[in-house]
This record gives C-alpha cells, structure tokens and sequence, in this order.
C-alpha cells in the first residue's frame, strides 16, 4: 500500500514583474515523511513555501490538501486547515511574552474565540475560564521544543536560536499537519542544529509531515527521506539524497557547471 | 469660456507654487522615510521671516530668501542630529516620527504665537511688482508670475542638485537603498543631515512666497498646509521629489476650478483627491508597499 | 466659541450670563432666561439697513460672497430675502469656506457677472484676504462692501493699506459711529481720552463693547432691590429700552437677545490726510453723501 | 493566582472607582462641566486606545467619528424625533458606519493612515458644515438640542459611556481577542500564521473604537446643546486624545486614565486662559515622551508592570 499523499501541488507558477519565480511546479508530500526541498539562491524555495502557506496567490496552478484546492487561500484559514509554517528569519511578536506568542497560535485561529468573544460579551461571562481553553496545548508545544524556562520572557530578549524555537513552538501549537520549515538551521552552531533535527524527527512520529527548506547538507541528510532539488524556479529532481548527489544535472546546478 | 481660461492659468501658477510647498516634505520622506508633520509650520516660519524682513527691516521680502536658506540649513542640521539618529534606532521609526514631528509642530506654533501674535499678518501684493500681466489675454496679478517663477527656479535647482552634483547621486543612492548606499561607502548622516536641511530651507523659501499666494498668514497656518502638502507629494509620487510638480499642478488646477464653478465645496479637494488616490492607487504613486493584510 | 459653551453652563447652573457681543440667534431661546446680550444684535439684523440702502440707491445687481459659517450666512440670508422682497435677485451668492484666503479666482468669476455692488461677508481674515486680493487683481467695482474695517479698523488698514479701503463701503460702529444721546456712563469723547490716558492704546470697538457691557451690568446692580439671579434679571427689564449709552440704545428681548442698535451703512471716503468713514445711511443720522459708483 | 488574573480583579476594581467617583462627585463638587469634560476625555482616549493600543493604527481623525456621532444623534432627535438614548445609540451606529465605509484605510501602513483618516475626518466636516445641505444638516449654523436639554442625565449618560469605554479596554487587555489583537500590531504576516484572521479582528477593533467615539459624540451633543460644527469636528479632539494615551501608556487600562486626569487637568489651569502655554507644554511632552518614555508614564512601573490593569 503506498503511502497517503497530503499534499498535491500542481503546474503552479509565480511571478514577479518579469521574473518566473517559480515555473511549473509540480510535487507532493506523503503522510509521516520529511521532504528536504534544496537548490541555489534564488532557485525558488521560498517562493514555493509563500504560495503553500498562502503568503503568496500563486498565478497558475492547484494545490491540494487531502484532496482539497487550498491555493489562494487566506494564511489564517490555512492555519486552521493544518498547514503551519516557520520563517528563515524569525517574527516573533516583539512586545508579547514566549507564553503569549503561543497562546495567540493556540487560540488556534482567533476564530473560536472571536465566536466566543461575541457569546462571551453578550453573557457578560468572558473572564471565565473555559472560554478559549487552551493552556494544556500552549505548554505541550513549549515544551516540545524546551522552552518552558524561558515563558515568562518576552520574545525581544530572546536570542536568534531561542526566537526561531519559539517560531516552531507557535506553529505546533495550531496543531499542523503539514509543518513547512524555511532554513531554521542557518546560524545556528552544532548541537542547536542537532536538537532542532531531533525536533523535527520526534514531530514526523506524531504524524505531521514536514517540507525542510536547508542549504545545511548534513542537516539534510540526517532527517530526510527524500529530497526535492530546485533550479530556477522548477524542480529538476526527486529522490534520496544519495541519489541526488549522482545526478548530473543537481552535480552542475551546485557546482555551477 | 473666459473664466475657464483665467482658472486654467491661474490653477498652473498656483500649482507650481504648490510644488514648491511640498517638495521639501517629499525630500525628507525620501531620504529618511519620515514623514516631516511640522512641514507646515516650517512654511509658516518662513513667511514670517518674509514677514519681518518687510515690515520691520523695509527690505523686499524676497530677500529674505538666502537669509532663511542659511538660518534653515542649520535649523535642519541640528534637528537631524537631535532627533533622527535615536529614532532610526527604535523598533518603529515610521510611526514614532510622525507623533515626534507633530509635538514639533505644537511648539513651533505656540513659539511662533508668543512672537508674533494671534492676528493676521501681510505683505502688500505690490512689493513684487504692481498691476497684473497678460498671459493668454487673461489678466494675471504680477505677483502670482514672480511666485511661481521662483517656485520654478527652485524646483530647477532641486532636480539639479540631485541629477548633476556628487551630493546628489549620494542622496538618490540614500533614497533607493541606505544599507547599499552606506556599503559604498556614502556617509548616509552625513547626507540624510544635508538633505534634512535643504527640505525645510525648501518649506522656508515656499514660505516667503506664501504672502503673496495664499494671502494673510497666521501662526495657526501650518496644520492644513501639511496636510495640503502631504496631499500633492502623494499625488506626485512619495519619494521621487520631481513627481511633485505633477501632484502641485494637479491640486492647484483642482482648486482654482472648484473656485470657479463650486465655490463651497473648495476645501474638499486636497482631502478627496488625497483618499481617493490613498485607495485607488497606493502602492502604485507611494512607492512603498502597503501594509500586508 | 466660548461662547456656545456658556450657553448651557449658564443654564444649568442658573446664573446670569452677560455677553459683551454675541452673534448667534441659536444662544437665545424662551427656555433659557440666564443670557443677556448687551450690544450687537444677532448677526441676522445686521445687514437690515445695508438692504434699504441697496433698494432705495436701485442697485439692482448685486452679488453675495460669504464665508460659510453661522455669523456670516445669517447675514447673507437676511440681505438675500430682503433684496427679493424688492424684486432683486442677486446676480452671484455663493458661500466659499471660512478659511479661505485667496479670492482671486472667485473675483475674476463675480466680476463675470457685472455686478453693480459686490457684498463680502467674511471674518477679518477673510476681509483682509478680500480686499488684498481685490487690489492686486485690478479689477473695479462700483461698491464693495465688506464687514470688519468698520468694527476692527487698525488691523485691516495694516494689512490691506489705506488705498485698499477707499471708497469701500462697511458697517460704522463705535468709535467710529458717534451717538450724542448718552444717558448713563462717559460719551464717546471722554472715554475715548481716559482709555488711551490709562492703557495708551487706542479704543476699538471690542473697547467700547467691554466697557458697555460694565456699564449695563452695574446698572443691573444698582437697579435689582434683591441678589438673586432671577432678580437681576428682572432688574435688566425695568431699564430695557430706556437706556443710552456711547454703545446706542439698550433694549433687549424676552429671550434676551439685544434688539437696541442697528448697523448703519458708511463709507471710507479718501481725504488729504488719509480715509474718514462717513455714515452714508439712513439719512437721519448720516454724515456724508455716499460717493456712487466709485471712481 | 495567575498575574493575569490579579490584574483582572485591580482593573475591575480601579473601573468601579472610577465610576462611583464621578457619580458622586457632583455632590460635592459643582463645577460638573469639568468633571463631564474629564469624563469625555477618558472616555475618547479609551476608545482611541482601543485601536492605537491594540492595533497600532494610530488615528488622526479620530474626532471624525465623535462629530458624526453629535450630528446623528442630534439629526434624529430634531429631524425624526427619535428619543434621546436610541438617538445616541444610533450615534454611535452612525460612526461605526462610517468606520465601515473607512475600513479600505486599514490597508494602510503607520503614517499614510493617520493622514488619511485625518482627511477623512475633514472631508466629512466640510461636507456637513457646506451651506448646500443646509435642509438637512443644518450647514453652519450648527445645531440647537434645548428642547430636550437635561444636565443631568446627560451627565448620567456620560458616566455609562464612560463606563462601557472602560469595560470594552478592560476586555481587550484581559482577553485572548486583546491578545491577537497585539499579536496583530506586532508582526500582522506572523499574525496570519498564526491564525489569526488579522483582517476581521483589526475591523472589529476599529469599528468599536468609532462606535465609542460616536457614543461620546451624541452625548457631548445632548449635554452642550448648542454647537456648531467646528466644535465637534476640532481636531484638537483629535489631538488630546492621542496625547493623553500617549502619555498614559497605550494597550493598558490606566494608561489613558492617567493621561487624561493629568493632561486635562494642566490644561484647565493652564490652557484655557493661554492656550499657547499649554500647547507648548504638550507639544514638549510629546518630543520628551517619543525620545525618552515612548511607552507612557505605564513603562515606570517596570516591577509590577504584570499587575498594571
């Protein structure tokens, strides 16, 4: 039986101005897999992940979540679907406390509770607990990435490899299926980016499946399964690394031949 | 047909005059991405010299001019460096500027009413020339031609400074990137300071012309000609000074038709054209991307 | 607009209120009895005896321009339903912003309509503006009539020069409107000489209206037997209409509105030494003859 | 017991304070024009809090939605009839219509918002005040309420305005809503993966921060009445309001209230005499407050900022 395809995407294209940032793109991620997405700069990476996050309208093209057309949707609905995402360089939101930036992801969506809001106010009741309840799902995605400690700072206090660990916390606590990571390595020193990798392993187990964004080879090898190599906007190969590493296309994308 | 023709005419000199008015504002949002709210009262500042100049000293206002440019030039220095470094810094300089400039606002005009008073001041249209001069069989009054003929000679100086001196490559080089500009090594304070300077020397000398276009000043002048500025800089094009022109014309054409043939509703057209052009078209004529919803 | 305001502070704490020149007929209402307004009747009079003059001198083209605010429409409003009673209908009524400050498009259009007498109500800013601009534009009319030279005469001459106000018509107010007829407090002449002697400054007429406004108030209290402030303005009642100060006639109504004085018409006619207002309408208290159409 | 919930009981106790206060206050004190002027400004400044606190948006115009609220309530009490308390809901109904009609500004970043929405502000003034529209709005002339003038209970009025401004602050501080809301103001694309749908939530917060303003607006309207339209469409409205939160501390409860209290009071000693001396001293203040405290006199309390309601 093969496995479950989640994720479907389908001949999408991105422009900017002139440029095709991304030029039919076709690729799929299966259930409990982590798929490594690499390539040069600027060969469309991040494109892709702005799209499937739906930070970017993609100009042509489907895509598919469990069989579903998601391209064009609003970011926040995404977040309600199961799709989450962390960014290269981390946004925390500067002013709020590490627990507070996750308890804004685990209201998963604000869309519950601004339902609640309106029931609330209208009972005059909305200081009570039980509204939006969702402590339990804050503290297990802060201590998913060992940040239990640090809840009661504020993000702007964080350091860079604290600040992308928050970013992942905020994305697990809305509960995703699908987890899009864009280079949480880069910059960070050994042993950070070998608890992320472990991270990252213990999350596919809970059966979310992830697309890795990684310039950091060894980072790569150590997580993934199967590998997607991008070249100007396309994908020009699929397979494990190893293989990857044989191909004579992916050989002069990276060397530059 | 006769007052189509004197509104048209009259709507262009008062435009290039309003250029003038705005492209200071318009130099410093380029270059610090700030948006100057005391310009007005800057303005204000600058007709009162004028002003001075006049009745005080029985000079011709317009030379006043280089007066202003030396005294602004330093004003515009010392607020560079008192205020826009430490801002630059803060987590969000666009927004904390803005209420910065506005409490400058307040103290220029309450300083400027301890000086000078309440009450209406003015400088006789006919210390830049008597009568009036034909253009296109129309009468125009002469000192409407001599305003927007300087406004016209300073804008030209504008657009030479940026386009054929050394500064001026620096300041555009500040306007598109100051991270690149700074890595080739351009001393962006040092520039932005300069630029700082010329901008409100630009509101000062708009100010000494400002008795003979807009009428009697006051103190309380400030506020609308800010927003009024703001206005034609948006129209032009925020960031690129020369745009300006086209938004200065645009809203003089506006208003000296709508006085024309719908007197009343005058004071609407900077506010309707400044929404309409903010909704239609922003990312478009701002040149800076709107906020991402 | 302290004014506005003390309206309801007036009210609401029962306390007498006199106001030294109000404009506003909405102050006045039956159901507040705490407002007395003690000189300048609501602006809606003012422009009464400039209409009679318009009418009976048959300038029968005449065009309006006024700022569009409270004191200044009720004034053009009154004189356009004046002058249609008597058939004329002005060629030009526009209202333009209150902050206006350059009229010259505007004079270019009136002066498209050949009007026979051209009407600015405006505050003193807009006069200034006004007639600065009407200067510089050359263009000529046969009358213009314009607000504030009369009541604020050093500020305008100031600003315009005396050359702009020749021949311009406005409404005279004291000092420059002399009564004779003074029954209570200083005539004009004494108080004219004790004010500069203690302040060194010229009296204008917000001088005079201050000193009126005393002048009536210590009337009020030397003529209520009782303190309380429905007393005192009972009080004011009893000397209503009887009293004559430099300020003209007293006379208030039930609402408290003053209704005593009227605006006559005058105009700065140039001399060797400068501009002197004559009050050129009605006759019975003129001191020139109107110059008509000026040269 | 969680801070937040400290904080919880200081707020509801500091809004009941409040409230008892200016109730009884006028008992002892007559000058109840005063204290209806410091009750306004409380009120404005809380709801401006509400989105400039909460969102960022910092709006200009904000005295646009307090004239539409003067003007509505006013219009349907002399036009329509309707009585006095709907006629001020229905106020502000009005300005949270016209905040619907302005929510396409909320596209706009920092500056270019203020601006527009302090041009919109304006533009509804001029269209109000213009002599055309004089049947219905009664142009300049401006509007006379005293057939249904009643002191009292339209002070009574401004208290429960008052006291719904600080329910509405106290919600967003306390709540998960409030949260997002900052979240929102933080970083809105991180917001938006976060799932919060950042549209809705901000329109939601500008609505009731017109709504507020528009409250403020038709009693101001019942309480004065007589006004013409620059007095409800001052910007000096504007002005103090923003002020006053900036130098409380925007997104708290007591922020404004300080702010307020302390501002308004200077400016009764002070600027009502000499209004230059006080717009000096305030526009001082604010270069003082950007440079050196942008947070507001709240950021003083660094120990118990977690307490601070």
């Amino acid at each position: 039986m093969s496995p479950k395809e989640i994720l479907k995407v389908e001949n999408v294209e991105k422009r900017f101005g002139g440029l095709k940032a991304l030029n039919k793109v076709n690729l799929s991620v299966y259930e409990n897999e982590i798929l490594g997405l690499v390539g040069p700069n600027g060969s469309g990476k991040t494109t892709l992940i702005n799209v499937i996050s739906g930070i970017y309208k993609p100009d042509a093209g489907k895509i598919y979540f469990f069989g579903k057309r998601i391209d064009g949707i609003a970011t926040y609905k995404l977040a309600h679907l199961g799709i989450n995402r962390t960014f290269q360089i981390p946004k925390p939101f500067h002013g709020l406390t590490v627990r507070e930036n996750v308890e804004v992801a685990a209201l998963y969506s604000g869309k519950q509770c601004l339902k609640s809001f309106f029931k609330h106010l209208k009972n005059f009741k909305f200081m009570e607990k039980g509204y939006c309840n969702i402590e339990d799902d804050v503290q297990t995605a802060i201590s998913i990435v060992g940040l239990d400690k640090l809840q009661d700072k504020q993000a702007t206090q964080l350091n860079t490899s604290e600040q992308k660990l928050l970013g992942l916390a905020r994305a697990l606590a809305t509960k995703p299926k699908l987890l899009l990571v864009d280079e949480i390595a880069a910059g960070l020193n050994q042993e950070e980016t070998d608890k992320i990798a472990e991270i990252l392993q213990t999350l596919v187990k809970k059966s979310i499946s992830i697309i890795v964004v990684e310039h950091l080879m060894h980072f790569i090898h150590k997580i993934t399964s199967r590998v997607v190599v991008m070249d100007s906007g396309s994908p020009i190969f699929e397979g494990t690394l190893e293989q990857a590493a044989n191909d004579k296309r992916v050989v002069e994308v990276f060397l530059g031949g | 047909m006769e007052l189509f023709f004197y509104a048209l005419i009259s709507g262009i000199l008062y435009g290039i005059f309003f250029a003038l008015v705005g492209i200071g504002l318009n130099l410093i949002f380029g270059v610090m991405r700030m948006v100057n709210l005391a310009h007005g009262d800057f303005i204000m500042l600058g007709a009162f010299g004028a002003w001075l100049a006049y009745s005080k000293l029985n000079m011709n206002p317009l030379l006043a001019i280089p007066i202003e440019i030396f005294i602004f030039m330093i004003i515009g220095f010392g607020v560079y460096y008192a205020f826009v470094p430490r801002l630059s810094k803060s987590r969000d300089p666009e927004m904390l500027s803005f209420i910065l400039f506005f409490g400058i606002a307040q103290i220029i005009e309450a300083l400027a009413i301890f000086a000078f008073g309440n009450n209406q001041k003015s400088i006789p249209f006919s210390t830049l020339g008597k009568g009036s001069i034909s253009i296109l069989s129309q009468s125009i009054p002469f000192s409407w031609v001599v305003s927007a003929a300087i406004s016209l000679l300073m804008i030209g100086f504008v657009y030479y400074y940026l386009y054929f001196t050394r500064t001026g490559y620096a300041t555009r080089a500040i306007m598109s990137s100051p991270e690149e500009a700074s890595s080739v090594g351009i001393d962006v304070s040092k520039i932005s300071a300069f630029a700082m300077g010329i901008g409100l020397s630009l509101a000062a000398i708009a100010g000494v012309l400002a008795p003979f276009m807009i009428g009697s000043i006051d103190p309380s002048i400030g506020a609308s000609l800010t927003t009024t500025s703001f206005a034609i800089v948006v129209i032009g094009s925020l960031g690129k000074p020369i745009g300006t022109i086209l938004g200065g014309i645009i809203y003089g054409l506006a208003m000296m038709f709508m006085q024309t043939y719908l007197a009343s509703w005058t004071n609407l057209v900077p506010y309707v054209i400044l929404i309409l052009i903010l909704l239609v078209k922003p990312s478009g004529l701002l040149g800076k991307k709107v906020r991402n919803a | 607009m302290l004014t506005s305001v003390a309206v309801p502070i007036a009210q609401e704490h029962k306390m007498l209120l006199f106001d030294p020149t109000g404009t506003s007929a909405k102050f006045f209402s039956p159901h507040n009895p705490y407002l007395v307004l003690t000189s300048l009747p609501t602006s809606g009079v003012w422009p009464t005896v400039l209409a009679d003059f318009l009418i009976s001198h048959k300038i029968n083209k005449v065009a309006v321009i006024y700022s569009a605010n409270d004191f200044n429409q009720s004034q053009a409003e009154t004189l356009k339903s004046k002058l249609e009673a008597a058939k004329i209908k002005p060629v030009y009524y526009h209202a333009v912003p209150t902050d206006t400050s350059n009229y010259t498009v505007l004079i270019r259009t009136i002066e498209a309509t050949h009007p026979k007498a051209l009407i600015e109500f405006g505050y003193p800013t807009n006069d200034i503006a006004f007639l600065q601009n009407l200067q510089a534009s050359g263009a000529k009319f046969n009358m213009v009539f314009t607000i504030f030279p009369g009541q604020q005469l050093a500020l305008i001459e100031k600003n315009v020069g005396t050359k702009a106000l020749e021949y311009t018509y406005t409404y005279p107010t004291p000092p420059l409107l002399v009564y004779n007829k003074v029954n209570y407090g200083m005539p004009m002449s004494e108080f004219e000489k004790i004010y500069t002697q203690t302040t060194k400054r010229p009296v204008d007429f917000l001088t005079v209206a201050g000193y009126n406004a005393g002048l009536i108030i210590q009337k009020t209290l030397a003529t209520s037997k009782e303190f309380n402030q429905l007393a005192l303005r009972n009080a004011i009642n009893t000397f209503s209409g009887k009293l004559f100060t430099l300020n003209g006639l007293f006379k208030i109504n039930n609402e408290g509105a003053q209704i005593g004085e009227f605006l006559p018409v005058g105009q700065f006619q140039p001399t060797k030494t400068g501009i002197v207002l004559h009050v050129v309408y009605p006759q019975n208290i003129a001191t020139g003859k109107p110059i008509y159409p000026a040269p | 017991m969680r801070k937040k919930n400290i904080r919880l009981i200081i707020g509801i106790i500091l809004i009941l304070v409040m409230t008892a206060l200016f109730a009884l206050l006028p008992k002892i004190y007559n000058n109840n024009f005063l204290l209806f002027n410091i009750m306004l400004y409380i009120a404005l400044a809380e709801g401006l809090n509400l989105i400039y606190g909460f969102t960022g948006y910092l709006p200009f115009g904000y005295v646009g939605f307090f004239g539409i609220g003067a003007y509505s309530a006013s219009l349907l009490i002399l036009l329509l009839h309707v009585g006095v308390v709907p006629a001020i809901l229905l106020g502000g109904v009005a300005a949270s219509i016209v905040g619907i009609i302005l929510t396409p500004l909320l596209r706009l970043s920092g500056a270019y918002f203020a601006i527009a929405n302090l041009a919109a502000s304006q533009a509804i003034y001029y269209i109000i005040s213009n002599p055309h529209l004089e049947n219905i709005t009664q142009g300049p002339y401006g509007i006379m309420l005293s057939s249904v003038y009643d002191a009292t209970a339209s002070y009574n009025a401004m208290l429960i305005v008052m006291f719904f401004a600080f329910m509405l602050v106290l919600f967003f501080r306390q709540s998960r809503f409030g949260l997002s809301l900052m979240a929102i103001r933080e970083d809105s694309i991180t917001a938006s993966v976060a799932g919060v749908n950042v549209v809705l939530a901000r329109t939601i917060a500008w609505l009731l921060s017109a709504f507020v303003a528009g409250l403020c607006g038709g009693v101001f309207a019942w309480y004065t009445s007589v006004f013409y339209p620059e007095t409800v469409f001052s910007l000096n409205i504007s002005i103090f309001a923003i002020v006053f939160v900036l130098f409380g501390g925007a997104a708290t409860l007591i922020g404004p209230l300080i702010g307020t209290v302390i501002l308004y009071g200077m400016y009764n000693f002070i600027g009502i005499s000499t209004p230059q001396y006080f717009q000096l001293i305030y526009g001082l203040l604010i270069v003082m407050l950007i440079m050196f405290l942008p947070n507001g006199v709240v950021s003083l309390f660094k120990k118990v900022k977690d307490y601070v309601p």
